[in-house]
């Protein structure tokens, strides 16, 4: 019957041809893995055994384990948690705010962006427990109600953490799977292996894709995502005021939240392109993910980069005009650049300010190697920024005589490493168990299959691909 | 089939929650441990002695500490003068000349507790009148010393809140 | 040690349940038993502290003392304010007594050597055993003793004779040149009582009178009241020598002067001073001394320049009202007599014989042997001549050099018997040990200085099955069938004898009692010709005291051996001469200068450091003839690039735990092993400068367990003010607001350079309801009307606090006292170096610069800063609080309720001040060190953040029995911990919203200011800045 | 009256839709329709009412910036302490709080109006659902009057229907 329709080619996605295609390159993916996928697992679930074997040692000895002292109390677990949280913010924007522009080349990368965004919001939510010197004690954060009478401090950032993070964990994951629901029904009915089938049946919770269940879901998806988007730019600004709210010098900025914001967006992108580019190498994906996908993320990563860098500037230059030795000298790109955290500054210069300039060639936006290689040097540039931001403000705050640098631990440093442990081993189980790519929005974007013959329209967005 | 399943889940929940909630009751109240000699509050401060009880737990009004009244204290009326007297009959009384006699302390299991970090001024409640009783039960009519009172924060600001005392942490947490 | 200490079991019989509180525990966990006392003392209800008057025994100075006792149990030692030695206060090592009577590692009881291990002996055996060998060696038997004084002393002596046995004195620390000059100068048998109060100018050569030199509490305590600005007064302190140790540091003026020439100096200042008065002012003797003098060559010789000598002779020229004083330790080389000599006559010179310097009374306890009387037992004790050694009171084996093969000697007589509460070195070698009570739990009295007798009584049963001295003595005597004159059964008769004849003459039970309350008995008009301390010397071979000014050589050489740099060890502000130790808080505590706990360090000038490539840390080789020691580094603006310095105290081969490492290796090293048992032929003392030391960088790089910096690296925190200033402030005394006080551009201290932008700032955050209080609006009117803090709407005080900088000596006791009171961990030297030390009070010591020799600059040393919770009104700390564990309390505290924390550690981000300390572990005393745990203070577990609480436990004491007492508090019924025992009295406690308490009044001096004030935390803690003097002022 | 239910499947979309229209001409309005994706042609040839989702989002949102702020403010208030001289009631970060619910809430009560209106979860299967319809195919399922069946099926396979289902059974392929 295929043979019956006319092949009508998407200007987004040239080399997808039907919406069958498209179900079976997707949900393909969905079967048993291989030995490969296997030892990946196992790694991963290794980095994670370790994080929890640190953890625990940590909980029983005492935070001390760590390298935090005085005057540094927080370091690379706080760091890995603002890192993870900006991770997790790509997700979301390219799903709702694309979703909200009507972006066309969002539907290939979507669903992987918020299965990363869910997971890494998952890992980040471990770190603030873990960095706690009685983690036992973490109710203490929630407003339960309690025989004592007491609740916690509103006025506290971190309830603010508690809330924002709460919220966008609990938001990202109704959006993640409100959104899967059609899939998980698609590939309910292409499932063959009964646990696979008897999964899927429960999470798909029936669907089978009438008129009156789209109308609504359509109405639910816009409000979620009209909902998710300024929490998208609410989290990662509640994050920044845990430091722009402290006294620190190098904290104390009002620059903060956007530049927080544009900071995670940034090492977002980065991210989904670093999880992207192999799945899509593996999985055989080109179809769906094309350079053009590539080059558009490209160049957003091109803009928050210069976001960024444009803040490091301000930031010194403020500091500067201010006069003011303490937070001159304690300003983080200061400090990191000129004291003795230079070479955590210089990554993160290197990584986020200059690395990324290579994107300004069309070469290098369309080249996947290339694009592979930078978006890990803003993985650990921006790791590095969160680092000097927290760590280098701490040591060399208003009082000399409690100036002292701060050594990152083994403890630390296991638990950092497994916590990738952590969000790969959920990153891999959900490419194999849920589809990964949205099965039901990419036919959005296809030609659908007409009896009188062609009738796509071109997409204003996407000048035609000169390699294709 | 499936519902089968819910119902044993509910029914094994329902048992582990009543087993904690037992658990927890107990380890709360109603359990009054074995002494090393069973002590008759009622007798003493009952109708039939009267002794008040600051007699023997005199430092109630003048310490933090209420007090265990030293083993002379019991013997100052069971044996004074050394020579066995009141209610010699008595196995209580019988085990205290054992005590005296080797001039052991009496470890006595202690039934109120508070945390460590919680400081109980007694002689600061005492002075103002709040009665023995309101914390520790009508001990006058006990044959037993048994909990009473939850032990709890919130019991404790309750209190403060009737009777508008402070109820800032740094009262009693320091 | 083979033998597990048995612990007397008084604990089973207190009133509650001991220990601390703790916070790990919590309701459930187990049974706990109420172990009731069987009998009840009548002092005790249990509960509420009892308070013992005694006497500090950690070094001979004699300071009363009031130990605080709770169900038995020492826990804090506090000055006793009527003794004359210590007015109240002590030093960071008598703070720490208490870590010398739990000291998990004492010897638990009587123990003989058998063969490598020790066998418990019950006391009758072990004192059956002493008088054995006494009967084997009458006449070949010897007691070595450090200095005792009042009863003990008497006993020894009478002991001694009745025994057949040769008593031998001498101390680490015998200020033999010191006595020597005393007697040729002022003809009096001791070292003169020193009254630094009525000094303005002081001149020290060497002696560090702040730390251990003679009567260091009385020294500061009066040196703080004759030189802190006060009024329109300041005195002034010149500091003479090659080095700056604590008390060098606190001076106005160095004259770095070469090792070997401070009695050049000193009489190149008395032949000044002389020049002035056209030659009047000395006796005979003296006057041609002096005038042999010539003072351009002295200026060359000790390398300072004419002028200074001269001007420095011109302020000590003060119609009496000057002291000098020296030398110490510091400064005892071949010529100390010398020096003491001359500073003598440089006193007399001046006039302050009779007003500064008091001849009549001597200071008892400053010595009564000789190092020479030590050299010389050695010798006879090599030649086989000694059968029964018996030492009290010191570890000859660890505090002096010996000559070679003498330790091994002492190791090998027959039977050496110890009677150390600790196994030190010189115990570990014994035959028999037989422990003494720790004076905390002895009966016993001391005799400081003339006409001073203190009492020293126990304050709680033994904690070990260990016996005092006196008593053994006494026991031994009956077995071995010698009476004693006044033999009693015990030594509390024996000494409640010599009271009632000598004492307190005539007084019944009553007056003992009186005595025993007041712990001191002070017989005014006591002179030095009625002391009776055991001060007449035998003859010792080789050494020819002056009898006379004539007899003192003036010209003793400095001998240079093979080296570049003069080797100066110096007495521990600490350790004393290294008997401390074993004391955890002592070890913890950041050493005053240096700020290194837990090790040894070298001191070297930065431009010495600079010449030999060394940096802070770098290990050097130090090699005398007599040894070599491997040290790390630590840079001190404070030394003469031509001397390195090194600390005494450390280096413990015995001592336990504390005083040596994990593995049993000594903690940094001894600094006596660089040196060659060599006695000063003029007054018999140990000559500890005597050689030069070649130093060679190692290549290792040690990191030193130190807090803090050496500058401010360009911040305001400690300021300073002229004394021109100073005289000029003081005018915001005006209490009752003056709106337009603020406008001083004198007294908004912390603003003097501030930028426009600040001002701007400020006046924003005032529109914003946290107005901006400068100082000048007086801390009484705060919170000020119409803003929302002070929700709370019940009266209440507002406590703060007022720190004179002038008035901090940088002694640190206070460190030691806070740790005392709040159950405050023991990190550890490993945690110290990751910077997890917990110091709720700590003494910030900044130098002007890093990287440039004082002697350079020859200016004063180093300013000293008093840094603890500031209990901000608008604390940044509280609101970033996710659970209300850091919250304002409604008497203006910022509380942290431990229980409640959840150990974010935002708060120490956020503090600007950085006193918040963390429990990155959870830190264990070993018992019996945790019988010292203040059972008002939770102990705190890992995981939770702590601060000072400007000791709330004590307000809130306080605050319960005004209430009981249906009363007001009375300004100056609160006093922390630390101000309790500061010294100086830098620290003033109080209610700042009443104007008329000490505290507001002190706070509103012109000298005031807040640290960090334009960061608007409305501070409750003012600091008064301390006054710099420039060339021209003073 | 007895009606039974038709399918007709599509391989095209503008088959699907020329049969709803002529469906609808017919007088046949009970339809329902299968989609592999949400097509707004489809849905506009439905004719389709308002979602009712946009209540529940705008009610969520409502009562959490209310929640937010009384959560906030009332447990200040329920035990007031000052911390940094901020006053007790600080709106500021209570606007946080309030953002963060109005958000939560409106997410929460979203997916509820979803599921309420789109009747989900729903258990079972529809007998005549193929599994097509999630891979490509459309699906225009009539409820019609047993009488009309022959008209209805006769309209969809005139549409384009590549297969015409009735009740249970396999309807021969046109």
């Amino acid at each position: 019957m295929a043979t019956a329709t006319p092949v009508v080619r998407s200007e987004t996605h040239p080399h997808v041809g039907s919406y069958a295609e498209v179900n079976r390159d997707v949900l393909k993916i969905l079967s048993k893995p291989g030995p490969g996928y296997l030892a990946l697992i196992a790694l991963a679930a290794a980095g994670f055994g370790a994080l929890g074997i640190a953890f625990l040692l940590q909980v029983f000895l005492g935070i001390g384990m760590s390298g935090l002292m005085n005057p540094v109390g927080w370091g690379v677990y706080i760091t890995t948690f603002v890192f993870w949280v900006g991770i997790a913010h790509s997700g979301t924007l390219i799903s709702a705010i694309l979703y909200l522009f009507r972006a066309p080349w969002r539907q290939s990368i979507y669903r992987a962006a918020e299965a990363m965004t869910v997971f890494a919001v998952m890992t980040a939510g471990l770190f603030p427990i873990i960095h706690l010197g009685r983690p036992w004690l973490f109710w203490y954060l929630l407003p339960y109600p309690n025989q004592r009478g007491i609740w916690p401090n509103f006025r506290s950032p971190l309830v603010w953490d508690v809330f924002a993070v709460g919220t966008y964990f609990t938001v990202s994951s109704v959006f993640f799977f409100v959104g899967m629901i059609p899939d998980i029904a698609a590939a309910r009915d292409a499932a063959t292996v009964p646990w696979r089938r008897k999964l899927y049946t429960a999470l798909s919770l029936g669907w089978r894709g009438t008129d009156r269940e789209w109308k609504h879901f359509g109405r639910a998806y816009l409000y979620l995502a009209a909902l998710a988007t300024p929490l998208v730019l609410s989290v990662h600004s509640v994050v920044s005021w845990d430091f722009a709210m402290g006294i620190v010098p190098g904290w104390h900025s009002t620059i903060f939240a956007p530049y927080f914001v544009a900071g995670a967006i940034f090492s977002g992108l980065a991210m989904v392109l670093t999880i992207l580019l192999p799945v899509r190498k593996v999985f055989g994906l080109e179809a769906y993910f094309t350079t053009r996908h590539l080059d558009s993320m490209s160049k957003l990563i091109l803009f928050t980069s210069l976001i960024v860098s444009y803040a490091y500037f301000v930031e010194v230059f403020l500091t500067w005009w201010s006069g003011d030795a303490a937070h001159f000298e304690g300003n983080y790109v200061v400090a990191s650049i000129s004291g003795y955290y230079w070479w955590a500054g210089g990554t993160m210069l290197t990584c986020n300010a200059l690395v990324p300039q290579l994107l300004w060639f069309r070469q290098v936006r369309r080249s996947v190697p290339a694009l592979f290689v930078i978006a890990l040097f803003i993985n650990i540039g921006m790791w590095f920024e969160r680092f000097v931001i927290i760590v280098t403000s701490l040591a060399k705050e208003y009082e000399p005589w409690q100036w002292a640098p701060y050594k990152p631990s083994l403890t630390e440093m296991i638990i950092m490493v497994g916590s990738f442990g952590w969000f790969f081993l959920l990153m891999l189980i959900f490419m194999r168990v849920l589809p990964p790519v949205a099965v039901a929005e990419l036919k959005e974007v296809l030609p659908a299959p007409m009896r009188r013959g062609p009738a796509a329209v071109p997409h204003p967005i996407f000048e035609p691909d000169e390699e294709e | 089939m499936n519902r089968m399943r819910w119902i044993v889940l509910g029914v094994v929940a329902l048992v582990v929650l009543v087993g904690v909630g037992a658990f927890a009751a107990s380890a709360l109240g109603s359990g009054s441990p074995e002494q090393p000699i069973a002590f008759p509050h009622d007798k003493h401060a009952g109708p039939a002695s009267q002794i008040p009880c600051m007699h023997c737990h005199y430092t109630a009004d003048r310490s933090e500490n209420a007090g265990i009244p030293a083993v002379q204290v019991c013997a100052g009326c069971h044996i004074p003068g050394g020579v066995p007297m009141v209610r010699t009959d008595s196995a209580g009384v019988q085990q205290l000349i054992e005590y005296w006699n080797n001039q052991q302390p009496i470890p006595w299991v202690r039934i109120y507790k508070l945390p460590d970090h919680v400081h109980f001024p007694h002689m600061m409640h005492v002075n103002a009148e709040v009665t023995c009783q309101e914390c520790h039960g009508p001990v006058e009519e006990m044959a037993e010393i048994e909990l009473v009172a939850p032990m709890t924060m919130g019991w404790c600001v309750e209190c403060h809140e009737q009777r508008a005392v402070r109820t800032d942490c740094f009262v009693c947490h320091y | 040690m083979a033998d597990r200490m048995e612990r007397r079991d008084f604990l089973k019989v207190l009133g509650v349940a001991g220990g601390g509180a703790t916070l790990a525990g919590c309701s459930t966990e187990g049974a706990e038993k109420l172990i009731p006392y069987v009998v009840q003392p009548e002092e005790i209800v249990p509960g509420v502290a009892t308070w013992y008057r005694t006497t500090c025994r950690e070094c001979p100075a004699g300071c009363g003392m009031e130990v605080r006792t709770r169900e038995g149990r020492a826990l804090k030692a506090e000055g006793n304010p009527l003794s004359p030695i210590s007015h109240g206060r002590l030093c960071a090592r008598g703070q720490a007594s208490l870590h010398g009577l739990y000291d998990p590692d004492r010897i638990p009881q009587a123990l003989a050597r058998d063969g490598e291990d020790w066998e418990r002996l019950p006391w009758s055996a072990a004192e059956e055993r002493l008088a054995v060998a006494l009967r084997a060696n009458r006449g070949r038997a010897v007691f070595l003793s450090g200095t005792t004084t009042g009863t003990m002393d008497r006993l020894l002596d009478a002991w001694c004779a009745a025994a057949g046995v040769e008593r031998v004195r001498y101390d680490a620390f015998g200020y033999e040149p010191l006595r020597a000059a005393s007697r040729a100068v002022y003809g009096i048998d001791g070292v003169p009582v020193h009254d630094f109060s009525a000094a303005e100018v002081v001149v020290s050569f060497g002696a560090d009178f702040m730390e251990t030199w003679v009567s260091p509490v009385d020294y500061a305590h009066g040196f703080v009241q004759g030189h802190a600005m006060s009024g329109d007064r300041r005195g002034t302190f010149i500091h003479i020598g090659p080095h700056q140790s604590l008390t060098g540091l606190n001076c106005d003026e160095w004259l770095p002067a070469r090792a070997g020439t401070e009695h050049l100096v000193a009489l190149a200042m008395a032949r000044a001073i002389a020049d002035r008065r056209g030659g009047a002012g000395a006796g005979a003797a003296s006057a041609s001394a002096i005038a042999a003098v010539d003072i351009a060559h002295v200026a060359d010789t000790a390398g300072i320049p004419v002028e200074r000598i001269q001007a420095a002779a011109a302020r000590f020229d003060n119609g009496g009202r000057s002291l000098a004083v020296g030398p110490g330790v510091a400064s005892q080389h071949r010529a100390a007599t010398a020096v003491a000599a001359a500073v003598a006559m440089l006193n007399q010179a001046a006039g302050n014989v009779g007003r500064t310097v008091l001849t009549d009374r001597i200071e008892t306890s400053a010595g009564t042997g000789e190092y020479a009387q030590l050299r010389a037992l050695v010798d006879r004790i090599g030649n086989g001549q000694v059968g029964l050694l018996l030492v009290h009171g010191e570890n000859p084996l660890y505090s002096v050099p010996l000559p070679e093969g003498a330790a091994e000697a002492i190791a090998g007589v027959d039977t050496l018997v110890s009677f150390s509460s600790y196994l030190d070195e010189t115990a570990e070698k014994a035959d028999l040990l037989l422990p003494d009570h720790h004076f905390l739990e002895s009966w016993d009295d001391w005799e400081p200085r003339t006409g001073v007798t203190s009492i020293v009584q126990p304050v709680m049963t033994p904690v070990f099955r260990t016996k005092q001295t006196g008593d053994v003595l006494l026991s031994v005597a009956r077995r071995a069938g010698f009476g004693i004159p006044n033999q009693a059964n015990t030594y509390y008769d024996y000494l409640r004898g010599r009271w009632s004849r000598e004492v307190i003459a005539g007084a019944d039970e009553e007056g003992w009692r009186d005595a025993l309350r007041a712990g001191v008995i002070v017989r005014a008009g006591a002179s030095a010709g009625a002391t009776t301390a055991g001060t007449t010397r035998a003859a010792t071979p080789g050494v020819s005291r002056p009898a006379a000014i004539g007899d003192v050589r003036f010209d003793a050489p400095l001998a240079q051996a093979e080296g570049d740099f003069q080797l100066l060890v110096y007495p521990s502000y600490r350790f004393y001469d290294g008997r401390l130790a074993n004391r955890p808080w002592l070890q913890e505590l950041p050493d005053p200068v240096s700020k290194i706990s837990w090790a040894s360090w070298a001191e070297i000038s930065p431009s010495a450091a600079q010449r030999l490539g060394l940096d802070m840390g770098d290990v050097v080789e130090v090699t005398t003839a007599a040894g070599s020691v491997e040290v790390p580094v630590f840079i001190h603006p404070g030394i003469r690039p031509d001397t390195i310095a090194i600390q005494l105290g450390q280096g413990h081969t015995a001592l336990g735990r504390y005083a040596q490492s994990r593995e049993g290796e000594p903690r940094g090293v001894n600094a006596t092993r660089l040196l060659a048992a060599e006695v000063d032929p003029q007054s018999g003392g140990l000559v500890w400068i005597q050689t030069t030391a070649s130093v060679r960088a190692t290549g290792d790089w040690e990191h030193l367990p130190a807090t803090g910096k050496l500058t401010q690296g360009g911040r305001e925190i400690a300021l300073t003010t002229t004394v021109a200033e100073a005289r000029r402030g003081g005018r915001i005394a005006d209490l009752n607001g003056d709106e337009h006080a603020e406008q001083d551009p004198v007294l908004a201290g912390a603003h003097h350079d501030a930028h426009p932008m600040e001002v701007v700032v400020s006046e924003l955050q005032g529109a914003g309801g946290f107005a901006p209080l400068t100082f000048g609006g007086a801390p009484q009117d705060y919170p000020p009307p119409g803003t929302y803090y002070g929700e709370y709407t019940e009266e209440h005080p507002r406590w703060g606090m007022a720190i004179d900088m002038e008035r901090c000596i940088g002694c640190s006791a206070c460190m030691t006292a806070c740790h005392a009171e709040n159950n405050i961990g023991i990190v550890g030297p490993e945690l110290v170096k990751e910077g997890r030390i917990i110091d709720w009070i700590r003494i910030e010591r900044y130098f002007a610069h890093d990287n440039e020799d004082l002697a350079e600059t020859q200016s004063g040393g180093a300013t000293f800063l008093p840094m603890l919770c500031q209990q901000c009104g608008n604390a940044p700390c509280e609101p970033v609080c996710p659970v209300y564990a850091s919250y304002h309390t409604p008497d203006g505290l910022n509380a942290q309720v431990y229980n409640r924390c959840v150990g974010t550690r935002y708060c120490a981000n956020n503090c600007p001040y950085k006193v918040r300390y963390y429990n990155y572990f959870t830190y264990e005393w070993p018992e019996p060190l945790n019988w010292q745990l203040n059972p008002d203070v939770t102990v705190r577990e890992k995981g939770i953040m702590e601060k000072c609480t400007f000791c709330v436990q004590r307000i809130r004491e306080h605050e319960r029995s005004a209430r009981l007492e249906d009363r007001a508090l009375v300004d100056g019924e609160i006093v922390p911990a630390c101000a309790q025992t500061c010294p100086g009295d830098a620290i003033v406690f109080g209610n700042l919203k009443d104007a008329n308490s000490r505290v507001a009044r002190i706070a509103a001096s012109g000298r005031g200011y807040r640290v960090l004030e334009h960061l608007n935390t409305q501070s409750a803690i003012i600091y008064l800045k301390k006054v710099v003097v420039e060339g021209s002022e003073a | 009256m007895e009606t039974r239910p038709i399918l007709g499947i599509f391989a095209e979309l503008d088959s699907t839709i020329d049969a709803i229209h002529r469906l609808r001409d017919a007088g046949l309005r009970d339809s329902l329709v299968y989609a592999p994706f949400p097509s707004h042609e489809l849905e506009h040839a439905m004719e389709p009412h308002q979602s009712p989702v946009r209540v529940f989002t705008l009610v969520g949102a409502l009562t959490g910036t209310a929640t937010g702020f009384a959560l906030a403010t009332w447990t200040s208030l329920d035990w007031p302490l000052v911390t940094g001289g901020k006053p007790i009631i600080s709106l500021p970060p209570f606007v946080i709080i309030a953002f963060e619910l109005t958000i939560l809430f409106g997410a929460l009560a979203t997916v509820l109006g979803l599921f309420i209106a789109a009747r989900l979860p729903h258990r079972g299967i529809d007998v005549l659902y193929d599994p097509s319809f999630s891979a490509g195919r459309f699906g225009v399922r009539v409820d019609a009057p047993a009488e009309r069946a022959g008209e209805v099926r006769q309209i969809l396979s005139g549409a384009g229907a590549a297969e015409v289902r009735e009740g249970e059974r396999e309807v021969a392929v046109v």
